[in-house]
Protein backbone atom coordinates (compact mmCIF):
# COMPACT_ATOMS: atom_id res chain seq x y z
CA UNK A 1 0.00 0.00 0.00
CA UNK A 2 1.14 3.52 -0.61
CA UNK A 3 1.60 5.58 2.47
CA UNK A 4 0.15 9.00 3.01
CA UNK A 5 2.15 11.78 4.55
CA UNK A 6 0.45 11.45 7.92
CA UNK A 7 1.29 7.78 8.10
CA UNK A 8 4.94 8.47 7.43
CA UNK A 9 4.86 11.12 10.16
CA UNK A 10 3.34 8.56 12.54
CA UNK A 11 6.03 6.04 11.71
CA UNK A 12 8.70 8.66 12.32
CA UNK A 13 7.25 9.58 15.71
CA UNK A 14 7.11 5.92 16.65
CA UNK A 15 10.72 5.44 15.60
CA UNK A 16 11.73 8.41 17.71
CA UNK A 17 9.87 6.91 20.66
CA UNK A 18 11.72 3.62 20.20
CA UNK A 19 15.06 5.39 20.06
CA UNK A 20 14.32 7.45 23.19
CA UNK A 21 13.29 4.38 25.15
CA UNK A 22 16.44 2.70 23.90
CA UNK A 23 18.41 5.65 25.22
CA UNK A 24 16.87 5.12 28.63
CA UNK A 25 17.71 1.43 28.41
CA UNK A 26 21.34 2.22 27.69
CA UNK A 27 21.80 5.20 30.01
CA UNK A 28 19.43 4.20 32.77
CA UNK A 29 21.50 4.57 35.90
CA UNK A 30 19.86 1.75 37.80
CA UNK A 31 18.66 -1.71 36.92
CA UNK A 32 14.98 -0.88 37.54
CA UNK A 33 15.24 1.90 34.97
CA UNK A 34 16.45 -0.59 32.42
CA UNK A 35 13.68 -3.01 33.28
CA UNK A 36 11.06 -0.28 32.89
CA UNK A 37 12.56 0.76 29.57
CA UNK A 38 12.48 -2.85 28.37
CA UNK A 39 8.83 -3.12 29.42
CA UNK A 40 7.93 0.05 27.54
CA UNK A 41 9.84 -1.15 24.49
CA UNK A 42 7.92 -4.42 24.63
CA UNK A 43 4.55 -2.65 24.51
CA UNK A 44 5.72 -0.32 21.74
CA UNK A 45 6.87 -3.38 19.82
CA UNK A 46 3.52 -5.06 20.23
CA UNK A 47 1.78 -2.15 18.56
CA UNK A 48 4.67 -1.96 16.11
CA UNK A 49 3.95 -5.53 15.03
CA UNK A 50 0.33 -4.56 14.43
CA UNK A 51 1.48 -1.63 12.29
CA UNK A 52 3.80 -3.98 10.43
CA UNK A 53 0.84 -6.25 9.75
CA UNK A 54 -0.98 -3.29 8.23
CA UNK A 55 2.11 -2.29 6.28
CA UNK A 56 2.55 -5.74 4.79
CA UNK A 57 -1.19 -6.22 4.42
CA UNK A 58 -1.40 -9.64 5.99
CA UNK A 59 -3.31 -10.57 9.17
CA UNK A 60 -0.82 -13.34 9.95
CA UNK A 61 1.36 -10.90 11.84
CA UNK A 62 -1.44 -10.10 14.27
CA UNK A 63 -0.92 -13.53 15.82
CA UNK A 64 2.72 -12.66 16.35
CA UNK A 65 1.68 -9.47 18.13
CA UNK A 66 -0.77 -11.38 20.31
CA UNK A 67 1.79 -13.97 21.36
CA UNK A 68 4.39 -11.29 21.87
CA UNK A 69 2.10 -9.24 24.11
CA UNK A 70 1.22 -12.21 26.27
CA UNK A 71 4.73 -13.50 26.71
CA UNK A 72 6.30 -10.10 27.27
CA UNK A 73 3.93 -9.66 30.20
CA UNK A 74 5.01 -13.03 31.59
CA UNK A 75 8.67 -12.04 31.26
CA UNK A 76 8.10 -8.69 32.96
CA UNK A 77 6.34 -10.35 35.87
CA UNK A 78 9.20 -12.85 36.20
CA UNK A 79 11.76 -10.04 36.28
CA UNK A 80 9.65 -8.20 38.85
CA UNK A 81 9.48 -11.28 41.04
CA UNK A 82 13.23 -11.53 40.77
CA UNK A 83 13.68 -7.90 41.86
CA UNK A 84 11.38 -8.55 44.76
CA UNK A 85 13.70 -11.28 46.01
CA UNK A 86 12.24 -13.92 48.20
CA UNK A 87 9.26 -11.82 49.21
CA UNK B 1 -1.25 -11.35 46.61
CA UNK B 2 -3.98 -13.41 48.16
CA UNK B 3 -5.37 -11.97 51.30
CA UNK B 4 -6.29 -14.45 53.92
CA UNK B 5 -8.60 -12.21 55.85
CA UNK B 6 -11.21 -12.27 53.11
CA UNK B 7 -14.02 -14.73 53.33
CA UNK B 8 -14.51 -16.14 49.90
CA UNK B 9 -17.79 -17.78 49.11
CA UNK B 10 -17.72 -20.97 47.13
CA UNK B 11 -17.86 -20.45 43.38
CA UNK B 12 -21.13 -21.69 42.02
CA UNK B 13 -22.35 -23.00 38.73
CA UNK B 14 -22.99 -19.48 37.47
CA UNK B 15 -19.34 -18.55 37.70
CA UNK B 16 -18.31 -21.65 35.79
CA UNK B 17 -20.81 -20.80 33.10
CA UNK B 18 -19.53 -17.24 32.98
CA UNK B 19 -15.96 -18.41 32.51
CA UNK B 20 -17.11 -20.90 29.87
CA UNK B 21 -18.85 -18.18 27.89
CA UNK B 22 -15.83 -15.89 28.27
CA UNK B 23 -13.40 -18.49 26.95
CA UNK B 24 -15.78 -19.37 24.14
CA UNK B 25 -16.10 -15.72 23.15
CA UNK B 26 -12.32 -15.37 23.20
CA UNK B 27 -12.03 -18.43 20.94
CA UNK B 28 -14.55 -17.03 18.50
CA UNK B 29 -12.76 -13.67 18.43
CA UNK B 30 -9.46 -15.38 17.70
CA UNK B 31 -10.92 -17.57 15.00
CA UNK B 32 -12.70 -14.69 13.37
CA UNK B 33 -15.38 -16.53 11.44
CA UNK B 34 -18.60 -18.34 12.24
CA UNK B 35 -17.70 -21.77 10.93
CA UNK B 36 -19.62 -24.69 12.43
CA UNK B 37 -16.55 -26.87 12.91
CA UNK B 38 -14.70 -24.03 14.60
CA UNK B 39 -17.62 -23.43 16.94
CA UNK B 40 -17.72 -27.11 17.90
CA UNK B 41 -13.99 -27.12 18.58
CA UNK B 42 -14.35 -23.93 20.58
CA UNK B 43 -17.11 -25.45 22.69
CA UNK B 44 -14.92 -28.45 23.53
CA UNK B 45 -11.83 -26.36 24.26
CA UNK B 46 -13.76 -23.92 26.43
CA UNK B 47 -15.20 -26.83 28.39
CA UNK B 48 -11.73 -28.27 28.97
CA UNK B 49 -10.33 -24.92 30.05
CA UNK B 50 -13.22 -24.29 32.41
CA UNK B 51 -12.85 -27.71 34.01
CA UNK B 52 -9.08 -27.34 34.30
CA UNK B 53 -9.36 -23.96 36.03
CA UNK B 54 -11.90 -25.12 38.60
CA UNK B 55 -9.52 -24.67 41.57
CA UNK B 56 -8.89 -21.05 40.65
CA UNK B 57 -12.48 -20.13 40.00
CA UNK B 58 -12.91 -18.37 43.32
CA UNK B 59 -11.46 -15.11 41.91
CA UNK B 60 -14.72 -14.72 40.03
CA UNK B 61 -16.92 -14.85 43.10
CA UNK B 62 -16.64 -11.10 43.52
CA UNK B 63 -18.56 -10.64 40.32
CA UNK B 64 -22.25 -9.82 40.41
CA UNK B 65 -23.71 -11.66 37.45
CA UNK B 66 -27.06 -10.19 36.65
CA UNK B 67 -28.53 -8.04 33.89
CA UNK B 68 -28.74 -5.12 36.29
CA UNK B 69 -24.93 -5.09 36.50
CA UNK B 70 -24.61 -4.18 32.85
CA UNK B 71 -25.45 -0.51 33.26
CA UNK B 72 -22.81 0.21 35.94
CA UNK B 73 -20.29 -1.66 33.79
CA UNK B 74 -20.97 0.63 30.85
CA UNK B 75 -20.89 3.72 33.06
CA UNK B 76 -17.61 2.53 34.55
CA UNK B 77 -16.10 2.05 31.11
CA UNK B 78 -17.16 5.57 30.14
CA UNK B 79 -15.60 7.08 33.26
CA UNK B 80 -12.49 5.03 32.71
CA UNK B 81 -11.94 6.13 29.13
CA UNK B 82 -12.47 9.80 30.02
CA UNK B 83 -10.00 9.45 32.89
CA UNK B 84 -7.48 7.70 30.64
CA UNK B 85 -7.53 10.51 28.09
CA UNK B 86 -7.31 13.12 30.85
CA UNK B 87 -4.36 11.28 32.36
CA UNK B 88 -2.52 11.32 29.09
CA UNK B 89 -3.14 14.98 28.40
CA UNK B 90 -2.00 15.74 31.94
CA UNK B 91 1.10 13.62 31.53
CA UNK B 92 1.91 15.19 28.17
CA UNK B 93 1.61 18.69 29.63
CA UNK B 94 3.80 17.68 32.55
CA UNK B 95 6.44 16.07 30.39
CA UNK B 96 6.62 18.86 27.84
CA UNK B 97 6.76 21.75 30.27
CA UNK B 98 10.40 22.75 30.75
CA UNK B 99 10.26 23.08 34.52
CA UNK B 100 8.98 19.53 35.09
CA UNK B 101 6.32 20.20 37.75
CA UNK B 102 6.62 17.25 40.10
CA UNK B 103 5.89 16.75 43.77
CA UNK B 104 5.80 13.01 44.18
CA UNK B 105 4.50 11.32 47.28
CA UNK B 106 3.26 7.95 48.36
CA UNK B 107 -0.15 8.07 49.98
CA UNK B 108 -2.50 5.49 51.40
CA UNK B 109 -5.99 5.18 50.04
CA UNK B 110 -8.69 3.13 51.66
CA UNK B 111 -11.11 1.15 49.60
CA UNK B 112 -14.48 -0.25 50.46
CA UNK B 113 -14.43 -3.02 47.90
CA UNK B 114 -14.22 -6.43 49.50
CA UNK B 115 -13.47 -8.91 46.76
CA UNK B 116 -9.97 -9.41 45.31
CA UNK B 117 -11.30 -8.97 41.81
CA UNK B 118 -12.82 -5.60 42.64
CA UNK B 119 -9.58 -4.41 44.18
CA UNK B 120 -7.67 -5.64 41.15
CA UNK B 121 -9.89 -3.64 38.81
CA UNK B 122 -9.73 -0.59 41.07
CA UNK B 123 -5.94 -0.77 41.29
CA UNK B 124 -5.68 -1.12 37.54
CA UNK B 125 -7.89 1.88 36.93
CA UNK B 126 -6.01 3.97 39.46
CA UNK B 127 -2.78 3.18 37.63
CA UNK B 128 -4.23 4.63 34.46
CA UNK B 129 -5.79 7.79 35.91
CA UNK B 130 -4.18 11.23 36.12
CA UNK B 131 -0.97 11.27 38.08
CA UNK B 132 -1.39 8.12 40.12
CA UNK B 133 0.20 4.69 40.20
CA UNK B 134 -0.87 1.85 42.42
CA UNK B 135 2.17 0.45 44.14
CA UNK B 136 0.79 -2.15 46.50
CA UNK B 137 -2.48 -3.55 47.73
CA UNK B 138 -2.73 -4.56 51.35
CA UNK B 139 -6.03 -5.66 52.77
CA UNK B 140 -8.11 -2.50 52.74
CA UNK B 141 -5.38 -0.08 51.80
CA UNK B 142 -3.99 0.80 48.41
CA UNK B 143 -0.55 2.36 48.34
CA UNK B 144 -0.66 4.97 45.63
CA UNK B 145 2.29 6.85 44.21
CA UNK B 146 1.16 10.32 43.30
CA UNK B 147 3.08 12.49 40.88
CA UNK B 148 1.84 15.89 41.91
CA UNK B 149 0.90 16.04 45.55
CA UNK B 150 0.16 19.73 46.15
CA UNK B 151 1.82 20.88 49.36
CA UNK B 152 -0.49 21.73 52.17
CA UNK B 153 -3.48 20.01 50.72
CA UNK B 154 -5.72 17.80 52.76
CA UNK B 155 -4.46 14.35 51.96
CA UNK B 156 -7.41 12.40 53.28
CA UNK B 157 -10.11 14.10 51.26
CA UNK B 158 -8.15 14.43 48.06
CA UNK B 159 -7.18 10.79 48.03
CA UNK B 160 -10.75 9.75 48.64
CA UNK B 161 -11.64 11.74 45.56
CA UNK B 162 -9.36 9.49 43.52
CA UNK B 163 -11.13 6.31 44.41
CA UNK B 164 -14.72 7.34 44.92
CA UNK B 165 -15.14 8.21 41.25
CA UNK B 166 -14.48 4.62 40.28
CA UNK B 167 -15.90 2.97 43.35
CA UNK B 168 -19.40 4.24 42.87
CA UNK B 169 -19.58 2.55 39.48
CA UNK B 170 -17.57 -0.51 40.45
CA UNK B 171 -19.95 -1.24 43.30
CA UNK B 172 -22.58 -2.04 40.71
CA UNK B 173 -20.89 -5.09 39.31
CA UNK B 174 -18.31 -6.34 41.80
CA UNK B 175 -18.55 -6.86 45.51
CA UNK C 1 -12.05 7.38 6.32
CA UNK C 2 -8.39 7.15 5.55
CA UNK C 3 -7.90 10.60 7.00
CA UNK C 4 -9.55 9.73 10.31
CA UNK C 5 -7.49 6.55 10.56
CA UNK C 6 -4.33 8.50 9.86
CA UNK C 7 -5.22 11.03 12.51
CA UNK C 8 -5.65 8.24 15.03
CA UNK C 9 -2.30 6.80 14.00
CA UNK C 10 -0.52 10.14 14.40
CA UNK C 11 -2.14 10.81 17.78
CA UNK C 12 -1.21 7.35 19.00
CA UNK C 13 2.38 7.71 17.85
CA UNK C 14 2.56 11.15 19.46
CA UNK C 15 1.34 9.81 22.80
CA UNK C 16 3.87 7.01 22.59
CA UNK C 17 6.57 9.60 21.91
CA UNK C 18 5.42 11.62 24.94
CA UNK C 19 5.73 8.48 27.01
CA UNK C 20 9.27 7.96 25.78
CA UNK C 21 10.15 11.60 26.50
CA UNK C 22 8.74 11.14 29.96
CA UNK C 23 10.86 8.05 30.34
CA UNK C 24 13.90 10.19 29.60
CA UNK C 25 13.02 13.31 31.59
CA UNK C 26 11.49 12.00 34.79
CA UNK C 27 13.76 12.02 37.81
CA UNK C 28 13.14 8.64 39.40
CA UNK C 29 11.94 5.14 38.67
CA UNK C 30 8.38 5.51 39.92
CA UNK C 31 7.72 8.61 37.85
CA UNK C 32 9.24 6.91 34.84
CA UNK C 33 6.92 3.98 35.29
CA UNK C 34 4.00 6.36 35.47
CA UNK C 35 4.88 8.29 32.35
CA UNK C 36 5.74 5.16 30.44
CA UNK C 37 2.73 3.08 31.29
CA UNK C 38 0.01 5.70 30.85
CA UNK C 39 1.17 7.25 27.64
CA UNK C 40 2.16 4.01 25.99
CA UNK C 41 -1.15 2.35 26.86
CA UNK C 42 -3.28 5.07 25.33
CA UNK C 43 -0.86 5.41 22.43
CA UNK C 44 -1.11 1.73 21.62
CA UNK C 45 -4.89 1.83 21.86
CA UNK C 46 -5.04 4.79 19.46
CA UNK C 47 -2.74 2.99 17.04
CA UNK C 48 -4.94 -0.10 17.20
CA UNK C 49 -8.06 1.99 16.53
CA UNK C 50 -6.33 3.56 13.55
CA UNK C 51 -5.40 0.17 12.13
CA UNK C 52 -8.94 -1.08 12.76
CA UNK C 53 -10.28 1.82 10.72
CA UNK C 54 -7.85 1.03 7.92
CA UNK C 55 -8.57 -2.71 7.91
CA UNK C 56 -12.11 -3.24 9.26
CA UNK C 57 -11.92 -7.00 8.65
CA UNK C 58 -9.35 -7.44 11.38
CA UNK C 59 -11.48 -6.04 14.20
CA UNK C 60 -11.73 -9.20 16.25
CA UNK C 61 -8.03 -9.83 16.69
CA UNK C 62 -7.33 -6.14 17.18
CA UNK C 63 -9.96 -6.11 19.92
CA UNK C 64 -8.24 -9.03 21.66
CA UNK C 65 -4.84 -7.33 21.40
CA UNK C 66 -6.29 -4.05 22.72
CA UNK C 67 -7.91 -5.70 25.73
CA UNK C 68 -4.69 -7.60 26.35
CA UNK C 69 -2.63 -4.39 26.38
CA UNK C 70 -5.21 -2.60 28.49
CA UNK C 71 -5.09 -5.31 31.15
CA UNK C 72 -1.47 -6.39 31.17
CA UNK C 73 0.33 -3.07 30.87
CA UNK C 74 -0.85 -1.41 34.09
CA UNK C 75 -0.61 -4.75 35.85
CA UNK C 76 2.99 -5.24 34.78
CA UNK C 77 4.09 -1.76 35.78
CA UNK C 78 2.25 -2.07 39.06
CA UNK C 79 4.08 -5.33 39.69
CA UNK C 80 7.43 -3.69 38.99
CA UNK C 81 6.60 -0.78 41.31
CA UNK C 82 5.57 -3.16 44.08
CA UNK C 83 8.76 -5.17 43.68
CA UNK C 84 10.82 -1.99 43.83
CA UNK C 85 9.08 -0.85 46.97
CA UNK C 86 9.65 -4.23 48.58
CA UNK C 87 13.30 -4.16 47.52
CA UNK C 88 13.65 -0.85 49.35
CA UNK C 89 13.91 1.71 46.57
CA UNK C 90 12.77 5.00 48.04
CA UNK C 91 10.68 7.38 45.95
CA UNK C 92 12.41 10.57 44.94
CA UNK C 93 11.12 13.81 46.35
CA UNK C 94 12.11 17.42 46.12
CA UNK C 95 14.33 19.11 48.65
CA UNK C 96 11.40 19.74 50.95
CA UNK C 97 10.67 16.26 52.16
CA UNK C 98 8.32 17.49 54.84
CA UNK C 99 5.24 17.47 52.66
CA UNK C 100 5.79 14.03 51.27
CA UNK C 101 3.44 11.31 52.28
CA UNK C 102 4.31 9.23 55.26
CA UNK C 103 3.29 5.84 53.94
CA UNK C 104 6.72 4.38 54.37
CA UNK C 105 6.84 0.71 55.01
CA UNK D 1 12.36 -3.61 -0.02
CA UNK D 2 10.74 -0.27 -0.05
CA UNK D 3 12.26 2.76 1.53
CA UNK D 4 10.07 2.65 4.62
CA UNK D 5 11.13 -0.90 5.35
CA UNK D 6 14.75 0.11 5.07
CA UNK D 7 14.26 2.81 7.68
CA UNK D 8 12.49 0.39 10.00
CA UNK D 9 15.29 -2.12 9.53
CA UNK D 10 17.82 0.61 10.31
CA UNK D 11 16.11 1.48 13.59
CA UNK D 12 15.83 -2.21 14.46
CA UNK D 13 19.51 -2.71 13.71
CA UNK D 14 20.50 0.18 15.97
CA UNK D 15 18.26 -1.17 18.67
CA UNK D 16 19.54 -4.73 18.48
CA UNK D 17 23.21 -3.87 18.22
CA UNK D 18 23.27 -1.37 21.06
CA UNK D 19 21.27 -3.51 23.44
CA UNK D 20 23.38 -6.57 22.57
CA UNK D 21 26.52 -4.62 23.44
CA UNK D 22 24.79 -3.40 26.58
CA UNK D 23 23.95 -6.96 27.58
CA UNK D 24 27.61 -7.80 27.31
CA UNK D 25 29.09 -4.88 29.20
CA UNK D 26 26.55 -4.24 31.94
CA UNK D 27 27.55 -5.31 35.42
CA UNK D 28 24.19 -6.28 36.80
CA UNK D 29 22.79 -9.61 35.70
CA UNK D 30 19.17 -8.51 35.73
CA UNK D 31 19.89 -5.56 33.46
CA UNK D 32 21.61 -7.99 31.12
CA UNK D 33 18.45 -10.11 31.03
CA UNK D 34 16.36 -7.04 30.19
CA UNK D 35 18.78 -6.03 27.44
CA UNK D 36 18.79 -9.55 26.00
CA UNK D 37 15.00 -9.54 25.89
CA UNK D 38 15.16 -6.29 23.92
CA UNK D 39 17.53 -7.96 21.44
CA UNK D 40 15.11 -10.80 20.78
CA UNK D 41 12.28 -8.28 20.56
CA UNK D 42 14.07 -6.52 17.74
CA UNK D 43 14.85 -9.86 16.13
CA UNK D 44 11.17 -10.83 16.16
CA UNK D 45 10.27 -7.55 14.46
CA UNK D 46 13.04 -8.06 11.93
CA UNK D 47 11.79 -11.55 11.08
CA UNK D 48 8.29 -10.16 10.66
CA UNK D 49 9.70 -7.46 8.38
CA UNK D 50 11.33 -10.16 6.25
CA UNK D 51 7.93 -11.78 5.77
CA UNK D 52 8.53 -14.81 7.94
CA UNK D 53 5.64 -14.75 10.41
CA UNK D 54 6.24 -18.30 11.64
CA UNK D 55 9.85 -17.63 12.55
CA UNK D 56 8.83 -14.33 14.10
CA UNK D 57 6.23 -16.10 16.21
CA UNK D 58 8.76 -18.64 17.45
CA UNK D 59 11.28 -15.93 18.17
CA UNK D 60 8.68 -13.92 20.08
CA UNK D 61 7.65 -16.92 22.13
CA UNK D 62 11.10 -18.29 22.89
CA UNK D 63 13.26 -15.18 22.87
CA UNK D 64 11.07 -12.61 24.49
CA UNK D 65 8.94 -14.66 26.82
CA UNK D 66 10.56 -17.90 27.83
CA UNK D 67 14.23 -16.95 27.84
CA UNK D 68 13.71 -13.90 30.03
CA UNK D 69 11.38 -15.93 32.26
CA UNK D 70 13.87 -18.76 32.67
CA UNK D 71 16.87 -16.48 33.11
CA UNK D 72 15.11 -14.27 35.65
CA UNK D 73 13.88 -17.22 37.67
CA UNK D 74 17.35 -18.79 37.54
CA UNK D 75 18.86 -15.56 38.83
CA UNK D 76 16.34 -15.58 41.62
CA UNK D 77 17.13 -19.19 42.50
CA UNK D 78 20.85 -18.47 42.49
CA UNK D 79 20.45 -15.40 44.67
CA UNK D 80 21.97 -13.02 42.13
CA UNK D 81 19.00 -10.71 42.10
CA UNK D 82 20.48 -7.69 43.87
CA UNK D 83 19.61 -4.42 42.23
CA UNK D 84 22.31 -1.82 42.11
CA UNK D 85 21.91 1.75 43.20
CA UNK D 86 23.37 3.09 40.01
CA UNK D 87 26.37 5.20 39.25
CA UNK D 88 26.65 7.42 42.31
CA UNK D 89 23.89 9.73 41.28
CA UNK D 90 22.74 10.86 44.66
CA UNK D 91 19.84 12.90 43.35
CA UNK D 92 18.20 9.97 41.65
CA UNK D 93 18.30 7.34 44.29
CA UNK D 94 19.69 8.27 47.63
CA UNK D 95 20.97 5.46 49.78
CA UNK D 96 18.45 3.02 48.50
CA UNK D 97 18.52 -0.65 47.65
CA UNK D 98 20.31 -1.47 50.84
CA UNK D 99 17.09 -2.78 52.22
CA UNK D 100 17.30 -6.49 51.73
CA UNK D 101 20.61 -8.19 51.84
CA UNK D 102 19.28 -11.35 53.40
CA UNK D 103 18.75 -13.39 50.29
Amino acid sequence: MTLTLLEIVALGLLGAAVLLSLLRLILGPTTPDRVVAADTLAVITTSGLVILAALLGSPLYLDVALIYGTLAFVGVVAIARTIEGNG
Amino acid sequence: MTTKSIQRPEPGFVHGLFLYLLVFALWMLLVGNLDTAEMAAGAVVALIVTLASRPHLSILTGLIISPAALLPLLRYLGTFIVALVQANLDMARRVLSPSLPLQPAVVEVETKLKSPLGRLILANSITLTPGTLTVDVQDQVLLVHWVDCPPGSDLASTTQAITSKFEQHLKGFVL
Amino acid sequence: MRLIADLFLVVGAAFTLFGAIGLIRMPDVYNRIQAGTKAVTLGSLCLLIGIALLYPAWWSKLLVIGVLILITNPLGSSTIARALLKAGVKPWSKASVSQAGEADR
Amino acid sequence: MSEVELWIALILGIMMLSSAVLALVVKNHLAAVAAASVVSLGLALLFALMRAPDVAMTEAAVGAGLSSLILALALRRLGLWQIDSGSENSNLLSASSKGKDDA
